[in-house]
């Protein structure tokens, strides 16, 4: 049997592509954004062409400075953040970090969120012409900074209207990042997709909180920050399970993946694709560890094609 | 800049609660230098999730386990065990399998060999200050300040001593060398050597002090500091800093990661810079 | 400094006990609701005495099956579990079960549910003359069950309808235990609280998913079910601070619980008391832990009554 | 049933991927009936979680480390490594602290003393019927029928035979014994000896193929069953299978934990009793 498995059954090399939103990836592993810089600080430890895309750190308008520290703190299995999305503001990055981008052949998306409506469709305006940017990437779900969308991903009309208001700018791959602290992601999911958007991507980081005991003081300057990390993936799991039922486009899966075994948990739900965050930190390599993962796992389990394995739960 | 899977050389308690451990670690010697850390990931099982950033104390070359093979390279890293890592760290033995991701960050400029040197170093504080002092005593004349609570956080003064480095030890309850905090140590010597620039590693509020006399006589003055760190690369933000720049309109944020973690002095806005060695604890 | 602790300052004996909607406990530490049984199944392993109350699992009018199986599955620091709220009924526990429990002096607080409004008064009147009850706490928040009161607890209206109509038939102190799987807990805190809940205790269980990448089949028959465990405190300890600002009524905090420190939080963040659930299966001894933990902890800070660490977090 | 933290006396690889620990336990020779089994906490730290269930292979006592001192009762179980938590078990040492939650649920009924017994047990099945066969033989005859995949999985041949069992084993590849399945024996050894009542222990299509046999020959079967368990003490209800009684409008659960793991035949709904022991795995 094992040797049956070792070189008759085995495949050479399944095929790990897969396509989003017209937007053709290698594999379906990339980076979940805030997770691995504007890229480059990731270049010296993984090769950045094995990624099926990378995802850039959320940018905005103008350069925002973040919030106060502590901004991190380790809980169980997981990690609180509330950065406050620093970021260097969409021209900067146009200039400085498109032009390492480009030196790959991964899609490059691009993360991107606004403090208003306008501010939103401004930074998919200016995007819109410049090469080397093959998708967007919207977050309406950051959970750390009072304008920073939360209002847009908790309330479906909010999020239909500034999807509908940026899709109108933009004719590139519009994928929109929702967040999971809501009461039935289905209908947020819903109402994005009315509004054009091409992929659903999730989840973004719960909410969470820890104290000092000692100091009684909040671990995170902001009390308040999102949790990720291996301890929240059966949430994720679940979400992206109910928005694969609720949508039509494709959602990528995002949350506490870690290894291959998780990321085939959300390529099983539905995922077409996932994104690694809080395990880029733990193991710069890990998504290369993750692909090889899959190759391997289709290899031993016959399939010759990932898509095959996509969506094929049986409840 | 390497991600190595490797292995554990030796792991020993050197003083009540502080433990050496020595890591193969092929290329740090030429790679590594002074003031520079590695990320350094305990176990492959959770907890703890993230790496913790630990100073390269210093590096070298073991002899080969049978001839015919090629030297091991190592680093050593000093720790204290105060959380949930370092209490898992201090049960690893030779031959654990552990992960290593550096040389990270900035380390020191050497400055110019002609001037006097002035070395501080607040308990686990003196560990960057190691090879900083192994660089440096070649060409220029090395004082080195060791402050510590009690006399169990003096360490490595041996080691310190062998360089060639004159050493002065100080602890605030007086149970070795001189009573009191290491900062009046240093103004004293920088009364005495009032040329000197002064390199400093310790507690927040150790660092605080030092900027202090430094500033009002002017002496050049590199700090190296601790943060909270997820990535280690510059990638999460999480461990930053205000810089001397920064104003609440026009903010202004270093990474200790990667931008640090030694700052020269006039880097920094030192009257904002708040104490972020808080440890996060209760993690496991 | 640290003999003058040892000696001097140690208090010989802080005061742990804490006041609950009318109900006195000798400490803030009792069970969570469906993890300690009926109370018996603990009590070879712990006096049941030395717990500042004792918490039934879920109780319904009629006896409920449960779900199929496999009914439970470990996660990272985690668990999932889709019980379906299997219990012997109202009347079997009035008969069977509370004369165990009269042998105690810790208060017995009830946990029930219903599939409908009526059923929740219907039990709710039952218990009311039952001596030997002397809380009830009311789930408004079962994940696993369709009819199990999902609707109530996500629905600030519905909840507010069926704590009203409850309210009515029971003088017994009230604690209505709500779901964190809502977009704003506030909101429902702030129904449940105008409806005359005197407490309000969280959180129940996130809902969550776990696959077999293997079978392709969920690890629960059920296929979705309640994350609980450690993994999900900085979510608990995140809404217990949010209810606690929004709400007057007093707030027991439950979520991954199952060390002194874990307790604290909650403690520090205003919760008057904590329920520990999963933590119970890894050691039935826990609670025992927590309180001796607890105690420990305020002689080291000098403070003569827990009371005064209640809602001391600083921000 | 006690809650202690204890220590491991001894971990040893016995065949490949099968170990045999003992664990200190007192009073557990007076406590521990056959078929009982031990919720068994792997490290107090995270992961894992859930404590891991394990029937108790034997239980005796050990020579005390000083004269003077009292003997040392301890138990045995023997695991086969399957998934993260048995991963970190595999690990541990003489001295390593461990939790021990026990002895748990109701074990087998001994039965008439006339009458001749067989027991059936598939690969780590055997644990169970060891104790078992122990307190049987000195009354009754007692025949082991041991199957498993390959001649690995055939373990504790020697201890049965020294207690007087007469042992015939099979394995499906034939490496070892007869080939075949050890449902097939079974019906070969009933067919010559058909008072003979049945214990059985092994994964569940083994037990559902004895209870077919058994069934039509009314033959009187115990089964020890396995099912993913949280708490061992019946407060959680995750561990339940379907009773006999078991309608879809009346519906039926036994608690494997409690009033199990072993389940007169006649106590279950065998045309609906789920694979329960599928492993949860991926949880590290
Ligand atoms: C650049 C740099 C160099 C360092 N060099 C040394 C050294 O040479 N020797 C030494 O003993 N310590 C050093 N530290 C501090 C060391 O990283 C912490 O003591 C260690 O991470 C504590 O881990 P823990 O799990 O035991 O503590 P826990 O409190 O359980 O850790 C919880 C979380 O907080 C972080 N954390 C806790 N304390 C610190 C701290 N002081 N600084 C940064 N993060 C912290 C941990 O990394 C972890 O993410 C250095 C820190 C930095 C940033
Ligand atoms: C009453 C009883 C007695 C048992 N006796 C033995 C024995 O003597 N020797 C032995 O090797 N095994 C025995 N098992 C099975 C043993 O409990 C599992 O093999 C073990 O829990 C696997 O843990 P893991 O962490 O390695 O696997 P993982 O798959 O990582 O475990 C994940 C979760 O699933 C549970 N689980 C996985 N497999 C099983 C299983 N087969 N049965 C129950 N729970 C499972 C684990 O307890 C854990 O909660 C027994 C099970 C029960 C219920
Ligand atoms: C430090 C950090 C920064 C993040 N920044 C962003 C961001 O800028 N934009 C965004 O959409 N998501 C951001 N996220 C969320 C991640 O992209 C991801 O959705 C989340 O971390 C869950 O995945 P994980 O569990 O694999 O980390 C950030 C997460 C972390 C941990
Ligand atoms: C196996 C299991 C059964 C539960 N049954 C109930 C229940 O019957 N009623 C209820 O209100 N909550 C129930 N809960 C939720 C717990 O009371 C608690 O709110 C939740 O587990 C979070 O706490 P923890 O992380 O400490 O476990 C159950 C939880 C578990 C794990
Ligand atoms: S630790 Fe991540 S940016 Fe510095
Ligand atoms: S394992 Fe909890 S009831 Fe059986």
């Amino acid at each position: 049997m094992s040797e049956l498995r070792g070189t008759a059954v085995k495949l050479a090399h399944p095929k790990l592509a897969v396509e989003v939103a017209g937007l053709k990836f290698k594999n379906p592993v990339m980076p979940a954004s805030g997770t691995f810089g504007y890229g480059e600080e990731y270049a010296p430890y993984l090769d950045l062409n094995k990624l099926g895309a990378i995802v850039t750190k959320g940018l905005s308008l103008n350069p925002k400075a973040g919030n106060a520290t502590p901004r991190i703190c380790e809980t169980v299995s997981g990690m609180l953040n509330a950065i406050g999305l620093q970021n260097i503001g969409i021209d900067a990055f146009i200039e400085h970090k498109i032009p390492f981008l480009a030196q790959y052949n991964s899609p490059v998306i691009v993360n991107f969120f606004g403090n208003t409506l306008e501010e939103y469709v401004e930074v998919a305006t200016r995007l819109e012409d410049v090469p080397g940017v093959a998708g967007l990437e919207m977050n309406i779900s950051c959970p750390n900074v009072k304008h920073g969308g939360i209002v847009f991903g908790t309330e479906a009309s909010a999020a239909h209207e500034v999807v509908s208001q940026v899709r109108k700018k933009t004719q590139k791959p519009l994928i929109v990042k929702l967040t999971p602290n809501v009461t039935d992601i289905r209908v947020t999911a819903k109402a994005v997709e009315d509004a054009g958007a091409d992929a659903i991507s999730l989840i973004n980081t719960l909410t969470g909180m820890a104290v000092d005991v000692k100091t009684r003081k909040p671990r995170l300057a902001n009390t308040i920050g999102g949790l990720s990390g291996p301890a929240i993936r059966p949430i994720a799991v679940r979400l992206v399970h109910q928005v694969v039922q609720a949508v039509e486009v494709p959602v990528i899966g995002i949350g506490g993946i870690s290894r291959a075994i998780d990321a085939l948990e959300f390529l099983i739900v539905g995922a077409k694709a996932v994104q690694v965050g809080t395990a880029n930190f733990v193991d710069p390599n890990v998504m290369e560890t993750i692909i090889d993962g899959l190759e391997e796992f289709c290899q031993n389990e016959g399939i010759e094609d990932i898509n095959e394995l996509i969506g094929t739960l049986e409840v | 800049m390497k991600n190595y899977k490797t292995i554990i050389l030796s792991n020993q308690e050197i003083s009540p609660g502080y433990y050496r451990m020595r890591i193969l670690a092929p290329e740090y010697n030429k790679l590594a230098k002074p003031g520079q850390f590695v990320m350094f990931r305990v176990q492959r099982s959770l907890p703890p999730l993230l790496r913790r950033p630990f100073g390269i104390f210093c590096t070298g070359y073991a002899a080969p386990d049978c001839d015919g093979m090629p030297e091991k390279e190592f680093i050593e890293i000093i720790y204290k065990v105060v959380g949930s890592g370092t209490e898992i760290m201090q049960e690893l033995h030779q031959g654990d399998r552990v992960e290593l991701l550096g040389p990270l960050g900035r380390g020191f400029d050497l400055g110019d060999p002609e001037e006097e040197k002035i070395l501080v170093g607040g308990g686990i504080g003196l560990v960057p200050l190691y090879m900083l002092a192994e660089r440096m005593v070649a060409n220029s004349k090395v004082r080195l300040l060791m402050g510590g609570r009690t006399r169990d956080d003096i360490i490595t003064v041996t080691e310190f001593e062998r360089l060639g480095v004159e050493t002065y030890v100080s602890t605030e309850d007086g149970s070795l060398g001189e009573e009191g905090l290491v900062t009046q140590v240093l103004e004293r010597k920088l009364a005495k050597y009032p040329k000197a620039s002064v390199y400093a590693c310790g507690p927040m509020p150790m660092i605080d002090a030092v900027q202090k006399i430094c500033a009002t006589r002017n002496t050049p003055l590199q700090v190296s500091l601790e943060a909270l760190m997820a990535c280690g690369v510059g990638a999460c933000l999480g461990c930053v800093v205000k810089g001397a720049g920064h104003t609440d309109e026009n903010p202004q944020y270093l990474c200790t990661c990667k931008q640090g973690p030694v700052f020269l002095a006039e880097q920094l806005d030192w009257s904002r810079l708040e104490k972020q060695q808080g440890n996060c604890g209760g993690c496991s």
